[in-house]
């Protein structure tokens, strides 16, 4: 790692950048450019968010919180725990634990930094992660490996039996930094009975396990009321869903990675129901008048990602979407489970539903809403098996009447490579056509951002779409 | 000890071909979580699948992605062409993503190349964890093995047959004790490229001959003269390997034994004996589950530390080489923290990564070996 | 006093050296040939005649790189690792790290006073980190190889490249080149490239004490000055002798040793 | 009217020129770093064999990497569709194309008019390409246009399995010392190519008629591995030059361009 880089801690240089942006648009324009100054290379970023309206001052002033909770965790007495994205924090905000998602850390590293987390990643390699490992993970954790952030207490991740290299990555961390650590596990089939029983025999022992790290049982009222919080929060999320499918569609990408990074970040929290509904009223208005969410005002194409939806530096990957009049209809991270929505319909045993009514019932429902996540709902598995990551593919790509769908991962992800060619194959055969991109959605050195474009306007040429 | 050498470096070997002959079923397996117990106790001879004899990658790449380790790429392969056709059964587990997606890859490509998918394709569920629940979904991963094996086969496992195989298998574990033991001796009177053709050999040939075999060969061993003074003891740990040219390049200019192992198809489970009475299917779940070292069980780093430093310890082990191959997240990571653990206690250690099939980088990995030996003379 | 010498018959360039007197009296390099032989011959031939010696005046000869095993006149074969380590230590005597760029490989060593290896690691993974990655390169921005190197101060914003593989970043290349980059940007780029993957190889053995580059990719000096860069330290210069002969300067002093008698025996 | 297509490759420049779906002249040549000069000069080598100027053509369409840089093209087109067009132009009844260029491989299925059903580049780790085998025709010092013929003369099976351009270079070299053919070597290293590139073809489900374009196309001992692996005899081109087939492409579409605008006049 440069030197120089050692000479800030990052979590508190990047607490500092989104402090600073987040208050940028509350101050006069003389106040603004000065603040601007202080963060030359966020700049650009800070004004697209800021450019998208209240939603995306509310976005900034999420990860502001975020990052401060993190600073003074330590001061105030909490502790604080790694964890993965995939895995609902909500539980931590009930055990009064300050989460860190190191998968959104690395991403938002990306969007903010013009180098990206390039350095932080070559670090998790020189302290021994694989090169060939996810970056999504790498990047962050390099910087605690590093010893440049407030430290970890212990880690908690639930990728066992769904992703190697990320229930790695974490057992690595846990050995190098000697952390405690707990890793959730699940079955290769999701819905039945026994892999039921086993996801709440293995959330009691996770909660048992941070009971024992912090030293405080389990408060039940403050569970009921987190879980509550994500009740209410669910709903939006169904009401902006719905709204999603409409054509056109009144969200902008941008709103994807809202509505999912804000899950895996403040999911039972009152700022995310806040933002939640900023986006369902903004939605509402441009439904009224039938207005798309693009900033072309004109949908010409509806794209389902079918892994990951984004795309390393400065937000390239979805101004591009915006310039092209193309509508980004999530991703597989960014739709959600619950009972009675459209596309779970098809799907037996993949959605849940919140029950607060006694502990035994909303152990079920954490459990159960945990297991339902994007990774660990559908990669977990065959492919090709019932509810799994076809099934559901179709589900949603039917359901939000996508024109065409795209792979985008990382070459870490040995889950996903290892059968997207399949996958592929079959999607086609139901009439999607289906590019996969050879990039890293984390690092753009795998495929530098002109090529992974050229291939993608090369796809939407050659296939008729565009 | 040629018996050994045919079954450890072909694929289609002569017990295997036999067995066939006398038209009794085989079933491959592809991970050391699956108790061998279960079909040896329904004759069935179960053998672990191997990429060995792979001579180009292009049905493996049609299914698999481009970054994904080469062993199940090679199983594939094999299978692809043909060369698991005297299969009559298959079983997949989840010891890696890699791993557990030959599942949905076999079954693709069985759909484009006729009678390469085996009729009984299985597919087990190991889970990550030896926490109660994690031990109670194995024996019910057991039962209900057992139950589509009685299934499919048409044959009936009882608990005494299981038991009958636990003490066969056993047998086999002793013996293959006693060689490690041998092997570790401050006086060497075996190589280890032949131990490691024994081992690999166990996990591709009927039990009661293997046993038979490798008691006649412990026999010999003893005959021996010691080998040649001044040669480094080496072990060899990291991702799976069956390859024995890996151990011969190691031992090739007679400047390096390799005295131990800790390898997917080695000898590392077979110190430990499963209990002839009481429950089977527990004391097998116990076993498999309960005792493993492998990185897929992930937070037991400590216990297979401790599992190193006891073998290098026992064996005089002069430096570790680490192998992993391209793209095994799981034991190139826990290859850097073994490197740094050992290396602080004062025992040298060579890490390597590596292209799994047919040895082509030997030029690369024997300037390493000879570099490590130089450095630790 | 005896004459010693040492070959290095590398997959890109072959050098011998000849020695005597811990001095070095004649050197020869060349570009290596299909066979390793004839290289290790001609390079061994240009050495001698600049030394004004002949093949019998050699007391004791040692080979290492590529095509060691290969070369018929030498008394035996060491690796280039622990050549190179005692190269670096002759040519500059503080050295504690040693970072080892030729055609096919990348070594990071540490050394002891003696310049043995004391730890070493080598990149496995790819052929990019090593000097064939930038003269593919090179070629590709129809360029010399040592222009190259010099663009790195020239460039105004370097590129992205993908550095994870020769073939792929040179599609990569080839894209910038066509969408109007500068030159001076991708050949930027490029070195950047190559030395964030040095610089991993290098930091995961703990860089102590004076840092020496040897190989040909050591004239490269964007990559070495971006590599400063990353690793926060100098890397030293030497005027004693073109580092790219280090390994088979390394070889002349094992030769040395061997004759004196305070080598090893047994590898 | 003359049309003509233009394809700036990463190695090469080609160029041809059409009247009514017949090829007036053609030109290939080595591609210079900057794509503008390649283009300007292939274009005017395949005027002056047709003993044309730039008046005399009506519409140009260019391809490949450098597509976007030339200056006297109407528009552009991505490689895929240009090489399926060309293919399908001198062989309608093919399904499937594969194109081998010096960068990258592709395999493309098209459907009876010449559209593109499905296509899949080479993966990330590339030994599939022209360049490959440039760099191991440079390493054995034999000429690019012999190894066909060379390759055709082996006797010993070898294997070349390194999947990197770079280190399969060592691998052949180490093969040089150890005394093996150079036939033989080249044998291998078209079985190898052919493996990666048809594993490619695969992934896409295999059609019934297939051709192969590009370049490596010119190389009977890749052609035939190629055929080998597939399991199924790749077509000719009828005597079409397949290095040719993409600017080909190129051309049909200006003429496709050229007719439109002449009946919206
Ligand atoms: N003058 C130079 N300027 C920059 N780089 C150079 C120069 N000369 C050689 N190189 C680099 O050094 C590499 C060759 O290194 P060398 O140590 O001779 O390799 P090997 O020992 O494997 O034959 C070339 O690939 C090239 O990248
Ligand atoms: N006469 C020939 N014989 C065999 N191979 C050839 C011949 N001419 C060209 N090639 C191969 O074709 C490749 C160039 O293909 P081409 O389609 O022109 O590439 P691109 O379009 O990417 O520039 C070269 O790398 C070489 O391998
Ligand atoms: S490394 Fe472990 S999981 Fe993988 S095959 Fe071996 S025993 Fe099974
Ligand atoms: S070597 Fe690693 S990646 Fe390959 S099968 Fe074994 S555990 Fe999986
Ligand atoms: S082809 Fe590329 S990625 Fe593959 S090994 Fe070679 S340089 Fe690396």
């Amino acid at each position: 790692m440069r030197p120089e880089m050692r000479e800030y801690n990052y979590d508190w240089l990047m607490g500092s950048m989104l402090h600073a942006a987040s208050r940028v648009s509350n101050g006069t324009p003389k106040e603004t450019e000065l603040t601007y100054r202080y963060i030359p290379y966020f700049k650009n970023v800070a004004q697209s968010f800021i450019g998208a309206g209240e939603i995306g001052i509310q976005i900034l002033k999420l990860f502001d919180r975020y990052y401060e909770n993190i600073l003074t965790a330590h001061e105030r007495g909490q502790k604080i725990a790694a964890s993965t994205f995939c895995f609902s924090p909500s539980i931590f905000y009930a055990m009064d634990i300050v989460p860190i998602c190191m998968e959104l850390l690395t991403a938002l590293g990306n969007i903010v930094w013009r180098r990206g987390m390039f350095d932080y990643m070559d670090y998790g390699v020189e302290a021994g992660l694989p090169e060939t490992s996810c970056s999504s993970q790498r990047g962050a954790l390099g910087a605690y490996f590093a010893g440049l952030c407030e430290p970890i207490d212990f880690i908690v991740c639930d990728t066992p039996g769904v992703c190697d290299t990320n229930a790695n990555a974490f057992a690595f961390t846990a050995t190098f930094l000697d952390k405690p650590y707990y890793a959730l596990n699940y079955p290769q089939v999701l819905g039945d009975d026994r892999s039921q029983n086993y996801h709440v025999e293995d959330y009691k022992e996770l909660v048992r396990f941070m009971e024992a790290q912090t030293g405080n049982k389990l408060d039940y009222d403050r569970l009921g009321e987190v879980l509550q919080e994500v009740e209410k929060q669910d709903a939006l999320i169904a009401d902006i869903e719905d709204m999603h499918t409409l054509k056109p569609t009144p969200l902008a990408p941008i709103h994807n990675i809202a509505l999912y990074a804000g899950k895996f970040t403040f999911s039972g929290n009152k700022e995310y129901t806040r933002l939640l509904e900023m986006i369902a009223d903004s939605a509402k208005k441009r439904v009224k008048i039938g207005a798309s969410g693009l900033k072309t005002g004109d949908e010409k194409l509806r794209v389902y990602m079918i892994y990951i939806d984004h795309y390393t530096l400065d937000m390239n990957f979805w101004n591009w979407f915006d310039e092209n009049s193309v509508a980004h209809m999530g991703g597989m991270l960014s739709h959600h489970f619950r009972d009675n929505i459209e596309y779970t319909e098809a799907l037996e045993g993949i959605s849940y539903g919140v029950d607060t009514s006694s502990p035994e019932s909303m152990f079920n429902s954490i459990a159960q809403m945990n297991a339902r996540l994007p990774m660990v709902r559908s990669i977990r598995g065959p492919y090709d098996q019932p509810n799994m990551w076809l099934e559901e593919t179709l589900a949603l790509a039917k359901n939000f009447r996508a024109d065409c769908l795209i792979y985008n991962g990382t070459p870490g992800c040995r889950n996903t490579w290892a059968n997207v060619k399949l996958m592929v194959r079959d999607l086609e055969k139901h009439g999607y056509p289906t590019h996969i991109m050879n990039d890293d959605a984390f690092d753009d050195r795998v495929e530098s951002w002109v090529a992974t474009r050229e291939r993608l306007e090369e796809f939407f040429q050659v296939r008729g779409l565009l | 000890m040629d018996t050994f050498y045919d079954a450890a470096t072909r694929v289609r070997n002569k017990p295997i071909l036999k067995w066939k002959e006398e038209g009794r079923s085989v079933v491959g397996y592809t991970c050391s979580y699956v108790p061998a117990e279960i079909f040896h106790a329904a004759d069935i001879l179960p053998i672990r699948l191997r990429g060995i004899e792979t001579d180009g990658m292009d049905i493996g790449d049609t299914y698999y992605g481009p970054f994904i380790c080469s062993f199940p790429k090679c199983i594939l392969q094999l299978a692809g062409k043909g060369m698991f056709d005297f299969l009559d059964g298959a079983v997949i587990t989840p010891g890696c993503d890699a791993m557990r997606r030959l599942d949905e890859c076999w079954r693709k490509a069985g759909e484009d190349y006729e009678g390469i998918l085996p009729s009984y394709f299985y597919y087990f569920d190991v889970p990550h964890k030896t926490e109660p629940h994690g031990m109670q979904w194995f024996v019910k991963e057991i039962r209900n093995l057992i139950d589509s094996v009685e299934r499919h086969f048409d044959v009936r496992i009882t608990d005494e047959k299981l038991k009958t195989a636990i003490r066969a298998y056993n047998q086999g574990r002793k013996l293959l004790q006693t060689v490690e033991d041998l092997r570790s001796q401050a006086e060497i009177k075996v190589s280890g490229t032949d131990v490691f053709a024994a081992t690999v050999a166990s996990t591709v040939m009927p039990r009661g001959e293997f046993t038979a075999d490798l008691e006649k060969w412990i026999q010999s061993i003893k005959q021996n003269k010691p080998l040649k003074n001044g040669q480094k003891r080496l072990m060899l740990v990291g991702s799976i390997s069956d390859e024995i040219d890996l151990v011969e390049l190691v031992e090739k200019d007679n400047h390096a034994v390799v005295v131990a192992e800790n390898l997917c198809f080695g000898a590392r489970y077979e110190s430990n004996q499963i209990p002839e009475n009481g429950n089977p299917v527990q004391a097998l779940a116990e076993h498999y589950l309960g005792k493993s070292v492998c990185p897929r069980m992930y937070g037991k780093y400590k216990e297979r530390l401790g599992f190193l430093k006891d073998k290098i310890e026992c064996a005089g082990v002069d430096g570790v080489i680490m192998q992993n191959i391209r793209f095994c997240d799981l034991h190139g990571a826990e290859n850097a923290l073994f490197e740094r653990d050992l290396e602080a206690m004062g025992i040298p250690c060579l890490r390597i990564e590596r292209e799994y099939g047919p040895l082509i980088e030997t030029g690369r990995i024997k300037l390493r070996i000879n570099a490590f030996l130089e450095r630790i003379s | 006093m005896s004459i010693v010498a040492g070959c290095d018959v590398g997959s890109l360039t072959s050098k011998a050296v000849v020695m005597k007197n811990e001095k070095i009296v004649g050197s020869h390099i060349i570009k290596s040939k299909p066979r390793p032989q004839d290289s290790a011959d001609a390079a061994m031939a240009g050495a001698l005649s600049a030394a004004g010696a002949g093949p019998d005046d050699i007391e004791y000869c040692i080979g290492t790189g590529y095509g060691r095993d290969k070369i018929l006149f030498v008394k035996e074969a060491r690796s280039e690792i622990s050549c190179h380590g005692k190269g670096a230590r002759w040519l500059l005597p503080s050295v504690q790290t040693v970072i080892d760029i030729g055609g096919q490989d990348c070594k990071a060593m540490k050394i002891d006073g003696d310049g043995n290896v004391t730890r070493f690691l080598a990149n496995d993974k790819c052929a990019s980190g090593t000097g064939r990655f930038l003269e593919v390169m090179a070629k590709v921005l129809n360029i010399d190889i040592d222009a190259m190197g010099r663009f790195s101060a020239k460039a105004r914003s370097p590129v992205t490249l993908a550095a994870t593989c020769t073939v792929w970043a040179q599609a990569d290349v080839i894209k910038y080149i066509n969408s109007g980059v500068a030159l001076e940007d991708i050949g930027a780029g490029i070195n950047t490239a190559m030395a964030q993957r040095v610089a991993m190889l290098v930091n995961a053995v703990r860089p102590e004490g004076d840092i020496l580059m040897t190989g040909g990719v050591a004239k490269n000096v964007g990559v070495v000055s971006t590599l400063e860069k990353l690793l926060g330290r100098k890397i030293k210069k030497t005027r004693k002798a073109d580092p790219q002969m280090a390994g088979a300067i390394g070889a002349a002093l094992l030769s040395m040793e061997q004759l004196n008698g305070n080598g090893r025996k047994d590898t | 009217m003359i049309v003509a297509g233009c394809d700036i490759g990463s190695l090469t420049a080609k160029a041809v020129l059409m009247e009514h779906g017949k090829v007036l002249a053609d030109a290939v040549m080595r591609a210079k770093t900057r794509p503008s000069e390649s283009a300007d000069e292939v274009m005017q080598m395949a005027m002056q064999k047709a003993g044309l100027n730039m008046d005399d053509v009506g519409c140009v369409v260019g391809t490949g990497y450098g597509r976007e840089q030339v200056s006297f093209v109407d528009s552009v087109e991505s490689e895929i569709s240009c090489h399926a067009k060309g293919a399908w132009h001198v062989r309608p009844s093919v399904r499937m194309v594969i194109d081998i260029g010096g960068q990258d491989a592709k395999a493309t299925r098209i459907d009876k008019n010449g559209n593109v059903v499905r296509y899949l580049y080479n993966d990330k780790c590339a030994s599939g390409t022209g360049r490959f085998l440039e760099v191991m025709a440079e390493a054995l010092e034999i000429p690019l246009e012999k190894m066909g013929d060379v390759g055709a003369r082996s006797t010993e099976k070898l294997t070349i399995s390194n999947q990197c351009v770079i280190f399969a270079e060592t691998e052949v070299i180490s093969l040089v010392n150890e005394g093996k053919e150079t036939s033989d070597i080249i044998h291998a290293l078209h079985q190898a190519l052919a493996k990666r590139v048809a594993s490619l073809a695969k992934s896409i489900e295999v059609a019934e008629e297939v051709v192969m374009t590009g370049g490596v196309a010119k190389n009977s001992g890749v052609f035939q591995a190629i055929s080998e692996t597939l399991g199924i005899q790749l077509k000719p081109l009828d005597g079409m030059d397949p290095q040719l087939i993409g600017a080909m492409g190129a051309a049909l579409y200006a003429q496709e361009k050229a007719a439109a605008a002449q009946e919206a006049v």
